[in-house]
């Protein structure tokens, strides 16, 4: 058994896997199979600063080794999330990082703010990339200047560990993550979902309502991990890798090109029990190449 | 209700016709409850193009032999990997998923199934049976070849069919069968599932009598647990998932 | 039949089925299998103005519904190609178009200045998005600067059909598709890899020896597709689509996206009779769909 | 030599023990001709995760039954997804691809193989018979276990064994067997195939007595007709294909 313990900032992880947001909805939906506390952390959906519907149906898409989802970060608006949710999953023993998106800096800022006073909320995330929205999301984590906005605006307001994460929609993904770093995120969380579309062909129409919709699944893996690798060589701040991990060795992959943590997103789809198995795998990776501590792995790759 | 993963071993794999076909598969520990309505989320290992699970409504509960059924209509990669499955291998579950039809205390009810859409309906029959509930079920289909298994209703209730062509039962659409005449009056609850038209088609019908109608929905579905909100239907009270506060829903409370 | 011909700028193809630079040699290597003759337009391997080996092994990397590529250019030269290839390849009675990629500017002209005087050679395409390049390549195709200014020198010295293949690794595609098009390009191809890694967990070492890559077939086709739907709304020059295109349906989504034809790259090394089943795929769609001219279904996508 | 595709029947699959297995293969038209050292490329439709197509050598041609023969290692999804097939279905295959084996007009030649790398032996064993080529067979690997089918070069071949662990033949790698004594100097041309380590080593000590050594090389590869350039060996003439150039190269010409 290697010792698992990584930091993300000021938080400590009991190990590396955590879950990503909006694919794990507030951890409840998978209490019936497992015990959600044996994981590193959970990412929640999305939190906004009112309540949102999201966008018209259909939302989903199946794609080769992938899916499209254009949600929308439907969920309640922050104060329900205060009054109704946070009761039900304060609960939990592992760190809880809510997923916060808005259409506006000023929307950032409430939601932060409102997080602030709840003691087993830890962290949050900056949903700076949700390509599934019409203003703002994706559209502030697309350039420098107005990723760094919300970064600078929400770090005047909330003082726990600030998570950004980052749009894989862009031509230098690096200079941003310089410039959240720089306005003071204490991580990254490497990668979102990338712009694709869908088309039925038989019906000549768009699959998903929206058009667009953002991919996700192990089709996205390979260009996930080589932004990991690029940004945690650019950064010093802790990099948080997800896109595509279905099993402990994609896991295993992420931690070497340079992930603290990884999160695991659509497999949760595929396989309730994802989480736990590549937690166990990761485990039994350890033991098999004599790795005492985690930390060993995490950007150890050889050239 | 608690949900379940597991292996569940094909004991049999019956076509019925070519392009239906039905599923034994005998769970590894004591069934749980279920309840009619419900559905399972099925894992498809042997299609390269097929991703996600398939979500499946329960069509029977054998309770003697601890067994599943599955009715699946042959539409895509994924159903047709599933219809070659061979007895003895093994298929992975998440189940019981999804809310239920209501089961009255007493009355009568009306069952109407269109193509597939029949699938939940047997064993809501059977339950509504156990319950000392009286049931009809009507079976809507293009022709002969779509209605299947009406055979296996007999025991709990009585069938009527309707075909488009006329081949098999009453001509034309369910909604326009003799049932849909005064009769439909003497129903205390409806219960419909098959095509999205269809299932508008009764609700607006039945809705005039002020007969409670319940629909089940067959939106796409990701996760089938309530995680990502990919399945949402738009009600009177906002959105609301299928596989989770669905399938089943009081026609009226729906946007349609 | 539905009448299939199609036109980009001023080449008229039999059908809009063409073959990806790169994945089809220069034609030859499919003699065996059918009459290469019966395709719209056959794309070369990438043509320089020197003679390259490529990139170091391994270059390739099997990924989930798709494959990385980091070959780098392997070629031996625009004169040797002169000399010894087109008269092999010129028996063809199809639009043979050449890739063309180098490090400079001036590479680009030398090849487009040779190319011109070659009868069976109806057209170029600019390639400006290889992301398996260390100078150039890819770097000319991130920013409208370096995108226009390839194009117009290239403009300068070739009379015929200019294509200009953009990069899908950018924030913004449609405004590099719009400096390329006010440069004198007539015609787009849309999209080239998108940039990937691939990771051994059990060697902890890179896959690719360049340890970047270019990932490309079925995972990518959702991010292919909307590239061409964004990019053809917004020009007016006809757009090639590809991306992952493994079959008949593929094909048809990305004409109603837009595209006025389409390319077959990784699906030939799946199954090498991949552009004629795609071919007769179409052809059984349009009588299927009651489609009596293949231009009807161009970006013919219903909302 | 033409290139062709076709699905070939499985008419057996044959597990040698529980790493390789023989699947026989039948082919839809007469087998073209085959030089040994060629290969096919398996489409593999069972494995989810099994993109493209496998690189695998021509293990024998059996001409009476029109079959060919490929020995197989399980080393991860896709060849294990192929040593789960059924007699009766089938498997698409590109074929018969790459360079081959030169094949000397008479004289003594060794051929050798280590793991896998045997595959393509046995048929250039057979074939060098056919024409009065005089054949030693040097087999290498871990243990017993790793030395598979060495019964079937007997009618073509003498037959030499080497273990790392001397639980079969003389204990040690291939080249510290006997052969490379004195003896080794009687030989008029060498064929190696196996992990890379071991090709090297052999060519070296071959290259020493001026004997012509060839190697069958093992890269990874995308399409296997030449077309996308992923497969090259660098060479003192540049980096050639390994799956038209080769895979069978003559070690003097590459760099490694
Ligand atoms: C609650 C529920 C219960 C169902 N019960 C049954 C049943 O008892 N028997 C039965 O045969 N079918 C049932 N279906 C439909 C079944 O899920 C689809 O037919 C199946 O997913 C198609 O998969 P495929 O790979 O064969 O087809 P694909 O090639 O994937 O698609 C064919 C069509 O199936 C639909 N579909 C694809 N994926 C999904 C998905 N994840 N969720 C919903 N629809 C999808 C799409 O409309 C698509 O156009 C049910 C669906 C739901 C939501
Ligand atoms: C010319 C040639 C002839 C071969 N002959 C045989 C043979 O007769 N019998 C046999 O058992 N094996 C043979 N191989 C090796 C065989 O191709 C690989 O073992 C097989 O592709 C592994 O596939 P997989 O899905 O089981 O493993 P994977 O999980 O894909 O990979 C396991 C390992 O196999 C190798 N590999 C994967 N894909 C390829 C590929 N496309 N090309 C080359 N190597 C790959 C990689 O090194 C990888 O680490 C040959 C390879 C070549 C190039
Ligand atoms: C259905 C769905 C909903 C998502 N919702 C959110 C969200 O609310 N906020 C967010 O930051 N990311 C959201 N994502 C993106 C994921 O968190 C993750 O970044 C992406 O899916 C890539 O990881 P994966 O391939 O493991 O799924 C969503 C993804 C999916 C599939
Ligand atoms: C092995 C390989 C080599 C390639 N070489 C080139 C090239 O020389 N020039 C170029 O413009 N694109 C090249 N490409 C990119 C393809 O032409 C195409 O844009 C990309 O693969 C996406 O299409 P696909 O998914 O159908 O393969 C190459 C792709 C592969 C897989
Ligand atoms: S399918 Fe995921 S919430 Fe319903
Ligand atoms: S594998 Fe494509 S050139 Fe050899």
């Amino acid at each position: 058994m290697a010792a698992l313990e990584v930091k993300i900032h000021d938080l400590i992880l009991k190990n590396p896997v955590m879950t990503a947001s909006g694919t794990y909805g507030y951890g409840l939906e998978f209490d019936d199979f497992y015990d959600v506390n044996r994981l590193g952390g959970i990412l929640t959906k999305a939190c906004t600063s009112k309540n949102r519907d999201g966008n018209a149906m259909p939302r989903m898409a199946e794609t080769p080794s992938g899916m499209l989802n254009s949600v929308g970060l439907q969920n309640k608006g922050v104060d329900y999330f205060v009054e109704h949710i946070y009761p039900q999953i304060k609960k939990y023993n592992t760190h809880i990082i809510v997923n916060v998106s808005d259409s506006t800096i000023d929307g950032y800022k409430e939601v932060a703010e409102k997080l602030m006073p709840l003691e087993k909320i830890t962290g949050i995330e900056l949903n700076i990339s949700c390509p599934n929205v019409k203003e703002g999301g994706m559209a502030f984590g697309t350039s420098c200047d107005t990723a760094a906005a919300v970064t600078k605006a929400v770090r005047g307001v909330y003082n726990k560990t600030i998570i950004v994460k980052l749009s894989p929609n862009v031509t230098d993904i690096v200079s941003i993550a310089k410039a959240v770093e720089a306005e003071g995120a204490d991580a990254l969380s490497v990668i979102n979902t990338l712009m694709g579309m869908a088309i039925n062909a038989e019906t000549r129409r768009p699959v998903l309502a929206m058009v667009t919709g953002g991919l996700s699944g192990p089709a996205v893996k390979p260009v996930a991990l080589r932004m990991v690798w690029q940004v945690s060589k650019a950064v010093d701040i802790p990099v948080i890798g997800l896109g595509g991990i279905s099993n402990a060795t994609d896991a295993i992959e992420f931690l070497l090109a340079g992930a603290t943590a990884i999160q695991i997103g659509t497999a949760n789809f595929v396989d309730p029990m994802v989480c736990i198995k590549v937690l166990e795998g990761i485990n039994e990776y350890c033991d098999r190449h004599g790795v005492k501590d985690i930390n060993e792995l995490i950007g150890g790759l050889r050239y | 209700m608690a949900k379940f993963i597991h292996d569940f071993k094909v004991v049999e794999n019956l076509p019925v016709n070519k392009d239906y076909f039905v599923l034994y598969l005998e769970c590894p520990i004591q069934l749980p409850p279920i309840l009619p309505g419900q559905f399972v989320q099925v894992q498809v290992h042997s299609s390269p193009t097929t991703y996600l699970r398939r979500p499946i409504s329960i069509y029977d509960v054998d309770r003697d032999k601890n067994q599943l059924l599955l009715l699946i209509k042959k539409v895509g990669n994924g159903t047709k990997a599933l219809s070659s499955l061979k007895v003895g291998e093994y298929l992975n579950l998440v189940y019981p998923l999804g809310n239920s039809f209501s089961i009255p205390h007493s009355g009568r009810v009306l069952l109407i199934g269109g193509g597939v859409g029949i699938a939940p309906m047997l064993y809501l029959a059977k339950y509504l049976k156990t319950k000392n509930v009286e049931a009809h079920v009507l079976i809507g289909g293009k022709s002969t070849h779509d209605i299947i298994e009406c055979d296996k209703y007999k025991p709990y209730c009585e069938v009527y069919i309707t075909t488009d062509d006329g081949s098999l039962g009453e001509k034309g659409l369910v909604t326009q069968h003799s049932l849909f005449g005064e009769q439909i009056k003497f129903y205390d609850r409806v219960y419909v599932c098959g095509p999205n038209p269809m299932m508008i088609a009764v609700s607006k019908l039945v809705e005039k009598y002020n007969i409670p109608c319940e629909v089940s929905l067959e939106n796409m579905m990701a996760c089938g647990i309530g995680a990502c909100l990919c399945c949402v239907a738009p009600t009177h009270e906002g959105n609301k998932t299928t596989c989770v506060e669905g399938p089943v829903f009081n026609s009226k409370d729906l946007k349609w």
